[in-house]
């Protein structure tokens, strides 16, 4: 891999979790309205997917979607400003964390009802198809979406036209405080691929060069007309589930076991060991990063709330 | 002006428009070639359009509409089927949380313009699963449009409204107005929503009805005017956004409501109506409004059963004697 | 008499009930020991009661609402828990087509005595998959009842009844009820479905308000009075059935009819109460009805926003005003 | 197997062909009302299964059930009645072809709405377990249905939960005019079972014992408390889909390739050739169907439709 994939990769991740830090920061300050799902631990999922997308190319997000935005190459403040509810966020405020959007980049925007954005992602597929364009689309889910019934409905549509979208599965262990394992048998969700005829590959979701490599073989299966490909990313979620979540649900060793192989972490240990980078340039990206961060926190808190009557704006186009 | 059957004139609407606009494709189950959808809306349309615009879909309603969606807000104009409107059910997430709520939750960046085709109403005897009217559900979830056309001529110029807007609507056809015939133009035309038509004019009660029950009403007109009650018949054509005007303008004039729709009645679309006019109207009335929809009840498989449950003329003469 | 939360009394009642009846069991998506319920209703049952009668599910809606179904109707009293009230868009087949529908379809064979648990209502800055109040949906789906308690002595009293039925019922909670106190009985009790509760008496103007909004009810009463209007608030307690005697009878009486409830307002439930006494009581009415309800848009998510759609003691001080 | 079984299938089947080709008949006579969903080509399936099945066990229908309600012991009177829309029927006449149910053989009812009855079975598997019961619940739905969302999140739920039921598929090639192959890419339905973790097996459900075999193995892991089983049969409806279907969709011999393949005819031609079925007793067994169908009629034909006002009874228990 070529080296500024290499720290794009480190960068990009790194981005993400500085970000979320401070969301979390923020929060505590009560800043943040409503409730927040953070992504640290499976940074690697959103970069290695996306670092083999094109800007044109879409995406499909969650209510764990800060990191696809970034990753997909959404602008920190205007993220930041609709986490905090403003008027000069992606979404004027309407939307927050659980429903972020921004289609001058093909964030196609995040859903917070688990596996609806499958079949969405299926007909942004079929959009391409149908328009003669080769972008693809990637739609990530968690392991608790595969459970729902539009996961097999919205899957096996895109198998059967052969659509061009990925089907990134972010199998973090659990679905609130419920484990993979608790909720279906099989232990790998990349089996389920079987049930459409398609390719399923399990691999490291902490891994940003697996991923990445995955990524790449099924968008270029996808580009090349040869239909959607399903990659269950084994990842870990780094907090609880949501803002109030204490997570005792974990087994004792867990998270530490799990931090352990932090994506970021190892990226920059690799990176390091074999010369791509040097202290001093990962002190400068890190600085880096906390500036634009900084610029937009203090982007976000300085920009007005929407006026009330704002609400009534945006119900029908 | 040409005569047409309801079914041959949404047909039509749907060939202009995909010839005028290239993005515009359907989708849903058995509308193919190889059964031309369960009511024949979508007959020949395959072999002119071929399977990639006509496209047959597996039986997953809640992967059509979601897949309708996300074809939708990047750049294309689906109009899906939903084989019987109460398998709505089974997609009223992808409908009402997704469709409805894209362009508002996002903040106006995305477009939505998506049409869901699906027939309700009883009448044919095939039970509780295939003979609901769930409009009043589809009013009741912001950001859908709800086009309830009675004509031929209205069924096609709504659908090609519908079609070239930017907004999801649930474009709901009645089973037995199929085959019914009408006269439609020749050229071109659009239907704008929103706007009421008169189907009769009167002074002395006014009927707003809907779908299959505009006419029954004009039926009930003819008999009520041989006992000299002389009704004036409101068809609303789109129930979201409603002709909140026409209806108050009619009762002020005639003092008198009845509101006559298919589903069931408690929070159906004939409470809307009447709580409209609760509302905005009050003072212009000389009686209690009256509804006239389908019992509480689900609909019954016999006919005997099923007649019982779903208003028909001699209801609605009823309903106009009681406060006429 | 005791002091209570909300959400401890929906616990109590599910306790209580399960040690009286061991068919009765609870099934939802982290109710059990791991998490204990999204809202912490279901704290400590699955250790009092073991995992079998306390079960955790996948996240899969219809599935939970079909599974429960099936129990129900062989000779289990289930209590579904969806873990947001917008979530029950993925279970309407199952819920409206099937759980409602069982008994009457099969001519009366089948018992569904099967219990929906789920919250509704905004407030709490979650957007618009997280905040709506769909009641109205269920009202106009015959074969569901539909509970909808405002305070902790309601929401025990009314599910220890819903659990003990025979019918399905939706069992509408408000997030933001759930720390709220109230009294209730050390004993045993249960309230009938169908029996309205005046939370305050008056002469000038009815108010009828569900959930949450019997409390903004009770604010503006009081400001109200001070301006020497004084309101009289009912509380439905339950909208199927619903007490229309109570509505009818206040109406009468103050002849005027201001209807509150979270929701949007097209089609709603305040549609419903206004147009009931459009038909029944219209000759009490000395002004028209007003209704305050939610405008037309999804819920959004900016707390200057959300406050702005979800009504408050001041609309509703205002919509009596207009019409006092 | 035990000649006594044998006869029991091939009555069992018969009598549903007889039942339905008088069906067929009354319908042409306009005494039917509604739509209609015939069996015939189908028998092998309900009655291979329900053949081992008690009476105590549970079944879960669809809009083709007549063959379900027959095999598992519905009076052929009440049926008729039920599909003439009578006063007489098993649901009053409420709830005609797409939903008869007799709850005191087992029968749940059918659903009209496809894929509908999946999570339905899983609930009265977990309910016998609850109960501490023995008895297992045979679901019977199609290949089409098995596109459903349902289909994923009903059979995910009873294997986990490891519930004594069968999830019968009768793929018989159609989902109207949509072939099974057209609507997913996996040949075989029962592929699907790998994402369930359960067992799947795909047998030709025009032969009744391999279907009896499947369905006994299946029950007695289902009793033996080790879950579900995903039981695909191959088989064929022999008309259109439903009353005014022409099925034209068909390609030219398929229909005639099937009926070779005729369930009855195999098992009668079989008990025949091995001397368990006499030419004289199969005279004989269908003319007591013949009778038995005749009296049927008689009951259904000469009842009372319900009166009008009874569509108000029967909301709530
Ligand atoms: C359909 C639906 N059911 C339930 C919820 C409540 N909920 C929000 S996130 C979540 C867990 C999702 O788990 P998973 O898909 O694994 O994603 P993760 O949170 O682990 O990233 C649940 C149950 C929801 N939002 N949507
Ligand atoms: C959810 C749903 N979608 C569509 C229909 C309309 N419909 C009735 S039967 C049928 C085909 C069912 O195919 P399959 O499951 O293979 O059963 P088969 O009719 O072949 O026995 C369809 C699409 C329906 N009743 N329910
Ligand atoms: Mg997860
Ligand atoms: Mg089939």
């Amino acid at each position: 891999m070529k080296k500024e994939t290499l720290i794009r990769l480190y960068r990009k991740m790194l981005e993400i979790r500085i970000f979320e830090e401070k969301v979390f920061e923020l929060y505590g300050q009560n800043l943040v309205p409503g409730t927040i799902h953070l992504y640290s631990g499976e940074e690697a999922v959103a970069v290695g997917v996306c670092t083999n997308l094109r800007q044109s190319d879409y995406i499909v997000s969650t209510h764990r979607g800060h990191g696809h935005c970034i990753a997909k190459g959404a602008k920190l403040d205007k993220t930041m400003a609709e986490i905090l509810g403003k008027k000069t966020g992606y979404c004027k405020g309407k939307g927050g964390s659980m429903h972020i959007a921004d289609f001058s980049i093909g964030m196609l925007g995040a859903t917070a009802v688990v596996g609806a954005g499958i079949p969405i992602a299926t007909g942004a597929g079929l959009s391409s198809k149908l328009r003669g364009s080769d972008q693809v689309t990637a739609c990530f889910f968690g392991d608790g979406a595969s459970n729902q019934g539009t996961f097999h409905e919205g899957i096996n549509l895109a198998a059967i036209w052969r659509l061009p979208v990925l089907f990134v599965c972010e199998n973090n262990l659990y679905a609130m405080g419920t484990r993979q394992t608790q909720a279906m048998l099989p232990q790998d969700i990349s089996e389920r691929s079987v049930a459409y005829g398609i390719p399923g590959v399990s691999i490291d979701g902490n891994d940003v060069l697996s991923v990445y490599d995955a990524a790449e073989e099924a968008v270029k299966r996808a580009r090349g007309g040869l239909g959607p490909t399903l990659i269950e990313c084994k990842t870990y979620r780094q907090k609880g589930h949501s803002r109030w979540d204490p997570a005792t649900y974990r087994p004792k060793g867990e998270v530490e076991k799990w931090l352990e192989k932090d994506p970021i972490i190892r990226l920059e240990k690799q990176l390091l060991s074999n010369g791509e980078l040097s202290e001093a340039k990962t002190t400068r990206i890190k600085r880096e990063i906390e500036n634009a961060v900084e610029d937009a926190v203090k982007f976000a808190v300085s920009s007005p709330y929407p006026a009330g009557d704002e609400a009534l704006e945006d119900v029908f186009a | 002006m040409k005569e047409i059957a309801f079914r041959d004139a949404i047909r039509e609407a749907l060939v202009e428009e995909m010839k005028r606009d290239e993005t515009v494709f359907l989708l849903g189950e058995d509308i193919g070639r190889y059964w031309e959808g369960a009511f024949k809306v979508t007959k020949g349309l395959a072999d002119e359009f071929g399977d990639k615009r006509v496209r047959d879909t597996p039986i997953s309603e809640s992967a059509i509409i979601g897949a309708a969606v996300g074809a939708a807000i990047t750049g294309m104009r689906p109009v899906a089927e939903i084989m019987f409107g109460d398998l709505t059910t089974l997609a009223m997430d992808q409908i009402v949380n997704q469709a409805a709520k894209i362009h508002y939750m996002f903040g106006g960046q995305a477009k939505v313009p998506l049409v869901i085709r699906t027939p309700f109403g009883g009448g044919v005897n095939i039970a509780a699963h295939h003979s609901q009217s769930l409009q009043a559900w589809f009013m009741h979830a912001p950001g859908l449009l709800v086009a309830i056309p009675s004509t031929p001529y209205d069924a096609k110029g709504l659908l090609k409204t519908a079609i070239r807007g930017d907004n999801p609507v649930i474009f709901c056809e009645h089973k037995l107005l199929y085959p019914e015939k009408g006269l439609i133009p020749e050229e071109d035309y659009t239907i704008p929503f929103g706007l009421a038509q008169t189907r009769r004019e009167g002074e002395d009660v006014t009927i707003v009805a809907t779908m299959f029950m505009v006419g029954k009403a004009l039926e009930a007109a003819k008999t009520l005017e041989k006992q000299t009650i002389n009704v004036e018949v409101i068809d609303p054509r789109t129930l979201i956004p409603l002709d909140k005007e026409a209806i108050i303008n009619s009762v002020r004039k005639t003092g008198r409501l009845v509101v006559v729709s298919e589903g069931c009645k408690t929070a159906g679309v004939t409470a809307e109506i009447a709580a409209l006019v609760a509302e905005k109207a009050i003072d212009y009335l000389d009686a209690p409004v009256r509804r006239v929809a389908e019992p509480d009840t689900p609909i019954p498989f016999s006919p005997s059963l099923e007649k019982h449950v779903i208003p028909d003329e001699k209801a609605i003469v009823e309903a106009v004697k009681e406060i006429a």
